[in-house]
């Protein structure tokens, strides 16, 4: 035990000048098949299409975007879940997008993964002590006999009561379901954990509990968290910088204030002026905008800025044409638009422009 | 739709092909062509040589295969060894036979158990459910030759005894009144009830469970209640939406039984001496009589083939959630 | 759907009963102030309603019990012969009689059972081996696996299985020496697999997607151990109904096929060879026919209730207290 | 035999012919008696239990079945109007050996098996319920048993009478130990695999009377059957049984050569053609037997014979059941006429159906 936090520390002063995970152009495709037994590739869906991205040790990054954007396909691609199509992914300086077999798992102790579903991420035949401690049976982490000690410890951590240790998932409420997937996912004590949307299948009233939990978590075991979600309020809640995805790209990303208030990529905007402000003033000011049409199929993108047949801003050739590359501007802020907003106030100007 | 259906039948050679390879290698292999032969202590060492190089045995397995496949497409599906009879307008026979059982007995089958299931769904859990039920449930579990067994001697021997009758109002042997020569309808239906009573049995208790389940299904379902809402009459909600859904797994299933029809009914006809396919092969396997066997295999797996085919092209015509492109 | 579809369409084509298997999530979340009931509880509340169920697990255990110690309860062995107390009818010496070669027809019936009984189980149980290591492969590996290894398991179901039956055991005769016993479970349980595997291939395509199978792999699990430990758990409810209905089934074929002068081979007793050999005497000793037929039919409609009874029971749909 | 009909001599003509029914009509050209039926029927029925059945529900008039082990007698009885007759047939049945496989390449154990199967029981529980006269068969192999002189006199095999005493005192000689069932040699038990043909009910039950009794001898029978096709196809030709339990017919004029000589034991060499398939070689017999082939004396070949019959005894070759019965059911109150006049010969039941009338 006393060598693994030796580790960690070591690691962590290297990571204070390294990130912690580094994207290079990741990219996920899922081919579409047809026939029976000589299957022909009739085109592919561009999940995740060329994402960069770097997610600093300690930090939390929020991804949001809507729900089809491929951000649980990047999440699962960080997780090495899926096969890459292309780029590369580094973990403390380490390329691990070829990893596999006993590597692959030996990878799994320094990240995991808290899903979405609380009902569908618990084997339901397995009881909670069981599934809390898998990952010791697996790894060998913990002697077997005090393995049923380490587990109650960690239930104890995340708010669970160690008396239900023999209990089936069923037995459980959704919030409680999404504690015994952290104390999992806590089991190995790894630096990073993705969290996969962990808070939009609960009640509102329940969200805020966990998430105060992710946070004391995070405190207490100096944890990095990729945390995924299309709530922007929740992740600006919780995050130090926001990466904006849209149809397999990132689009825009910022520290979550800078973000909020001067977004530079249109469909931000759009997704900014749909969160609820507290301050009624500053509510009355601002207008939601409506995107129009849906969003376009992965399978077949549409060419040169991804979002030009949405955007009110767009403007033809250019946009249909070329690709816009994620350029500076604020202090860490980054985003790709041919015709990025305007600083501040802009929001309600497009507004009106718009309706 | 169309592309769809071409498409089905043109993959449909290669496994007619693979299924002969298979059936030529796995009938070969378990039967020695000059098996038969041998039995007949008057066949000379010199004649099975001679046939042996007739038939072309003394060359290599994919030759073989190769002759016979060429001349099988022809029509030219040989003799058996035994009787010398040519194996074709047997089978073709047997083949008719069989059609005529299994068939009366599909449609008698699908027509009681799509009544029974139907109803038992609309009056679920009504002592007509519960007794179709159980009834269903006891022909599952009959062991079928038994069954004809008591029929045969129920109606061959004891009614016609305490009847006084010269022959029995159902017969329990055979297609025809021996020596009858032509048709005769009255005679062929005496002789076809007992062996279609046992074959139905199965059949039905299979058709009603699965019509009541389907049906069941469908009256659950969301776009029935719509049906209803829109006030529709209820006879119109059963016949025109209910059945019409609810038959749509049934009419695939029964697409695949008919096709192994072709070679499925070897206990039926066996005990009732029913000159059809699966007498004939059972006939064949007792002599060993590789030459009959072989070409009965293929018309077999052919038949299968095909309906299962049928079976999913049918069942992309009727489901109008499932369009292939 | 259409895999659903299939999988019905299959299972009713090789089994008495449309198996309404169950592919999606399978726990009902009971609510929190509920008495907490494992899944085997649930399971075992449902089933006990089933009365009929109930009856024929209770006519099968007493049958089994009969079959394994027939040796203590009948001072008869079953090939034990007495020329001079042939085809006798019922009695208080010879409960059912005996045959033509004055053996106990009640010894042989129950000795003839325990055969029955063991090709049905040995036979459900291997069948439900291979098919849920061919379907749990083709499920959750999926791709070019998966389609070679359902177009093997469609070629099974599409030649004549009775035709497979006879040309296999003939096949084991020249090829594989062996007792008849041991050749019938082979053959039987090679043609019986191919609904467990397309039911499992169905339950793994859909568990495979679930998030606690990523989470299993998230936390480093091999494989192999997803799919024993995390994913066949889950699949058995189908499985176990799916086993219990092919035991019945198995009984039945065997049967058919010793009545053939296939399968089992006498002196062994079966129930099928056991109603084949009283063929002769259908009018001499009527009880020879009965008793034999009468013990398939019972314990075979034991077996497809108690079936019935598991499907409810494991059946996830199926919600504790509705009538249904 | 070709589908073009194959003859029309004789007191009828074949109308038609499938494999299910030939239609057989008086043939008015006959020289001879001509038929008095206008037209004969005759159908294929699986097996005894089949015919009998068809019979007792007048869907046929007359059977004439191959034996199995169903009392005929018995369940025709009560049935009014039907008569059946058993009687002495013209194909006798045999255990035969395969003198190379083991156990029985120790003619000790042949010997000892000779008296450890009870033939006696056979006969009176399965044979008189089909011919009420049957009796033990004694003489060798040649010919039909009750044509001609050929097995009248010599009983060459009647020495051989159920004595399991005899028998495991013939194996205790031998060096087996027979304390215990079955007898064992060097820890290995006694055991004989039995083959015939399954799905032939006679012959199975009679395996397993066998079985039962010769269990009191000390030897176990282990039974291992075949269909006919791989029986005779593959089994038999090719050597691979130990005791084998078929029917064998001779001919009016016997030759036995190929079926007995040292040069027809099949092999590869022969291509397994070869008759001799208990692997007899006895080179006197066999010597024997080509002087048989060129006997022309009745008289000094019926002496030859004895003498071939006296070695098949002495090697043990095999063993002599019965006679097969020919048996025969009609319904007395529809057919008239000598019925079953033929039943006992080789010619067969209908060989004088032009003989039978309708009663009215």
């Amino acid at each position: 035990m006393s060598v693994q936090v030796n580790e960690r520390t070591e690691a962590t002063s290297m990571t204070e000048r390294k990130p912690l995970v580094k994207l290079e152009g990741v990219m996920k495709h899922f081919p579409l098949t047809r026939g029976i037994i000589f299957q022909k590739k009739i085109g592919q869906v561009h999940a995740v299409d060329g994402v960069d991205l770097e997610i600093n040790a300690g930090e939390t990054l929020g991804l949001v975007g809507e729900t089809g954007c491929g951000k649980s396909t990047l999440a699962r691609l960080v997780m090495r879940l899926y096969p890459l199509s292309g780029g590369r992914i580094f973990f403390d300086g380490d390329d691990i997008t070829f990893l596999k077999g006993r590597d692959l798992r030996a990878l799994r102790r320094n990240m995991q993964m808290i899903f979405q579903d609380p009902y569908a991420s618990l084997n339901p035949r397995k009881t909670v002590g069981a599934i809390i401690g898998e990952p010791f049976r697996l790894h060998g982490t913990v002697p077997r006999n005090k393995i049923r000690d380490e587990v109650r410890q960690l239930m104890e951590l995340v708010g669970l009561n160690p008396e239900h240790y023999n209990r089936y998932p069923h037995a459980f409420s959704g919030g409680q379901r999404q504690r015994i997937g952290f104390a999992r996912a806590l089991a190995l004590r790894p630096r990073l954990i993705v969290a996969d949307e962990p808070v939009s299948a609960l009640d509102v009233s329940i969200q805020a509990q966990i998430l105060n939990l992710l946070e004391d978590l995070q405190d207490e075991f100096n944890l990095t968290y990729l945390f995924i979600a299309h709530d922007l309020s929740v992740v600006k809640h919780v995050s130090d910088r926001v990466a904006v995805m849209y149809l397999g790209k990132i689009v825009e990303m910022a520290p979550g204030d800078t973000l909020y208030e001067n977004p530079k990529h249109p469909y931000t905007g759009a997704l900014m002026s749909a969160v609820p402000i507290p301050d009624p003033d500053l509510a009355a000011m601002k207008k939601r905008i409506i995107l129009e049409g849906d969003v376009p199929s992965p399978i077949n993108p549409p060419s040169g800025c991804r979002f030009h047949p949405r955007c009110p801003r767009a403007q033809f050739p250019i946009c249909r044409e070329e690709e816009p590359e994620l350029l500076p501007h604020h202090r860490g802020q980054v985003a790709a638009c041919h015709f990025p907003l305007e600083d501040r106030a802009v929001i309600s100007e497009e507004a009106e422009a718009g309706s | 739709m169309y592309r769809y259906i071409i498409r089905r039948l043109i993959f449909a050679i290669p496994i007619l092909l693979i299924s002969s390879v298979l059936v030529f290698a796995v009938v070969r292999s378990t039967f020695d062509p000059l098996g038969g032969a041998a039995i007949n202590p008057r066949v000379s060492k010199a004649d099975i040589i001679r046939v042996k190089h007739e038939l072309g045995l003394d060359k290599s397995p994919v030759q073989q295969y190769w002759t016979w496949l060429t001349k099988f497409l022809r029509g030219n599906w040989g003799s058996s060894l035994l009787s010398d009879r040519p194996v074709y307008p047997d089978i073709q026979s047997a083949l008719v036979n069989t059609i005529v059982l299994g068939g009366i007995a599909t449609a008698f089958s699908l027509l009681v158990g799509v009544g029974i299931g139907v109803y038992s769904a609309l009056r679920q859990y009504s002592w007509f459910d519960h007794f179709s039920t159980s009834v269903a449930f006891l022909g599952l579990s009959m062991p079928n030759f038994w069954f004809a067994l008591l029929l045969q001697i129920f109606f061959g021997v004891y009614l016609t005894k305490w009847l006084h009758l010269t022959s029995p109002i159902f017969y329990t042997a055979g297609l025809s009144q021996p020596g009858s020569s032509g048709f005769n309808l009255i005679d062929r239906a005496r002789h076809l009830v007992l062996p279609m009573l046992v074959l139905s049995v199965q059949i039905i208790a299979v058709y009603s469970r699965y019509m009541r389940a389907s049906m069941l299904e469908v009256l659950h379902s969301d776009y029935l209640r719509t049906a209803r809402a829109k006030g529709l009459k209820e006879s119109r909600v059963i016949v025109r939406h209910a059945m019409r859904n609810a038959l749509i797994p049934l009419t695939t299933q029964v697409a695949i039984d008919v096709g192994a029809i072709a070679g499925g009914l070897i206990i039926t006809e066996a005990i009732f001496e029913y000159p059809g396919m699966g007498r004939y092969f059972v006939d064949a396997l007792f002599r060993g009589d590789y030459q009959q066997i072989l070409p009965w295999m293929m018309v077999a797996v052919f038949f299968v083939i095909i309906f299962n085919l049928a079976a999913d092209i049918l069942y992309a015509v009727l489901d109008p959630r499932i369009r292939y492109a | 759907m259409r895999d659903q579809d299939q999988i019905e369409r299959v299972a009713a084509a090789t089994q008495p009963l449309p198996v309404e298997t169950d592919v999606s999530a399978p726990e009902v979340p009971a609510a929190i102030h509920e008495r907490v009931l494992s899944t085997r509880q649930l399971a075992w509340r449902r089933f006990k309603r089933h009365k009929l169920a109930i009856a024929s697990l209770s006519i099968l255990i007493l049958l089994g019990l009969l079959t394994l110690f027939i040796p203590l309860i009948s001072q008869y062995n079953f090939s034990q012969l007495n020329l001079f107390r042939r085809l006798l009818g019922p009695g208080s010496a010879h409960w059912l009689g005996t045959d033509n070669l004055g053996r106990d027809e009640f010894t042989r019936v129950m000795y003839g059972g325990r055969i029955s009984l063991l090709v049905g189980l040995s036979v459900a149980i291997s069948a439900g081996v291979i098919g849920g290591i061919v379907g749990g492969i083709a499920g959750y590996y999926g791709g070019w696996l998966d389609n070679a290894l359902m177009r093997v398991t469609d070629l099974f179901l599409a030649i004549p299985f009775l035709v497979v039956l006879l040309i296999g055991a003939r096949f084991l005769d020249k090829f594989l020496p062996g007792s008849s016993l041991v050749h019938t479970i082979l053959i039987l349980s090679l043609f019986f697999w191919m609904p467990d595997a397309r039911i499992v291939r169905g339950v793994f395509l859909s568990l495979k997607e679930k998030e606690f199978v990523e989470a299993a792999r998230a936390s480093g699990a091999k494989d192999s151990r997803i799919i024993f430990y995390h994913m066949l758990p889950n699949a058995m409810g189908p499985i176990i109904v799916n086993a219990t209905l092919g035991v019945a089934a198995a009984i039945l074929t065997e049967s058919a096929l010793s009545f053939l002068g296939f399968g089992v081979q006498p002196p062994t007793p079966t129930w099928g060879n056991l109603l084949n050999d009283a063929r002769g005497f259908i009018k001499v000793a009527p009880g020879l026919t009965w008793f034999p037929g009468l013990a398939i039919l019972l314990a075979v409609l034991c077996v497809n209730f108690l079936g019935d009874g598991l499907r409810d029971a494991l059946d996830p749909h199926q919600k504790l207290g509705s009538k249904e | 035999m070709k589908t073009s009909i194959p003859f029309s001599g004789g007191p009828w003509v074949l109308k038609s012919w499938s494999k299910d029914q030939a239609v057989f009509t008086r043939n008015d050209k006959y020289f001879g008696k001509k038929a008095l039926l206008d037209q004969v029927t005759i159908v294929p029925r699986t097996d005894q239990p089949t015919e009998i059945q068809s019979l007792l529900s007048g869907e046929v008039d007359a059977i004439y079945p191959q034996p199995s082990d169903v009392s005929l007698i018995d369940q025709v009885k009560g049935t009014p109007g039907v008569t059946a007759k058993g009687t002495d047939g013209a194909y006798f049945e045999a255990l035969w050996f395969q003198l190379e496989s083991a156990p029985l390449n120790d003619p000790k154990v042949r010997e000892a098996l000779m008296y450890a199967i009870d033939r006696q029981s056979i006969i009176d529980t399965i044979i008189k319920l089909n011919n009420p006269n049957a009796a033990v068969l004694n003489c060798g192999f040649v010919s039909f048993p009750n044509i001609g002189n050929w097995c009248k006199d010599q009983q060459p095999f009647s020495q051989f009478n159920y004595d399991p005493a005899k028998a495991k005192e013939l194996l205790t000689a031998d060096g087996y130990d027979c304390s215990a069932t079955p007898c064992t040699k060097g820890g290995a038990p006694l055991t004989i695999e039995y083959s015939t043909v399954s799905t032939n009910t006679r012959r199975t039950t009679t395996q397993q009377l066998l079985q039962a009794k010769a269990k009191d001898a000390g030897i176990q029978f282990k039974i291992k059957n075949y269909e006919a096709g791989i029986l005779f196809g593959d089994i038999g030709p090719h050597g691979k049984f130990t005791m084998a339990d078929f029917a064998t017919g001779g001919s009016v004029d016997p030759s036995i050569t190929s079926s007995f000589a040292c040069e027809n034991i099949p092999t590869s060499k022969n291509e397994f053609a070869g008759g001799n398939w208990n692997h007899w070689c006895n080179q006197q017999a066999t010597d024997l037997m080509h002087q048989t082939d060129k006997e022309l004396d009745p008289a000094k070949r019926l002496q030859l014979f004895d003498q071939i019959y006296q070695a098949e005894a002495a090697d043990f070759l095999s063993l002599p059941l019965y006679v097969l019965p020919n048996v025969g059911a009609w319904r007395a109150d529809k057919i008239g006429g000598p019925v079953d006049a033929y039943i006992p010969s080789n010619l067969g039941m209908f060989y004088n159906m032009n003989e039978w009338y309708l009663l009215k």
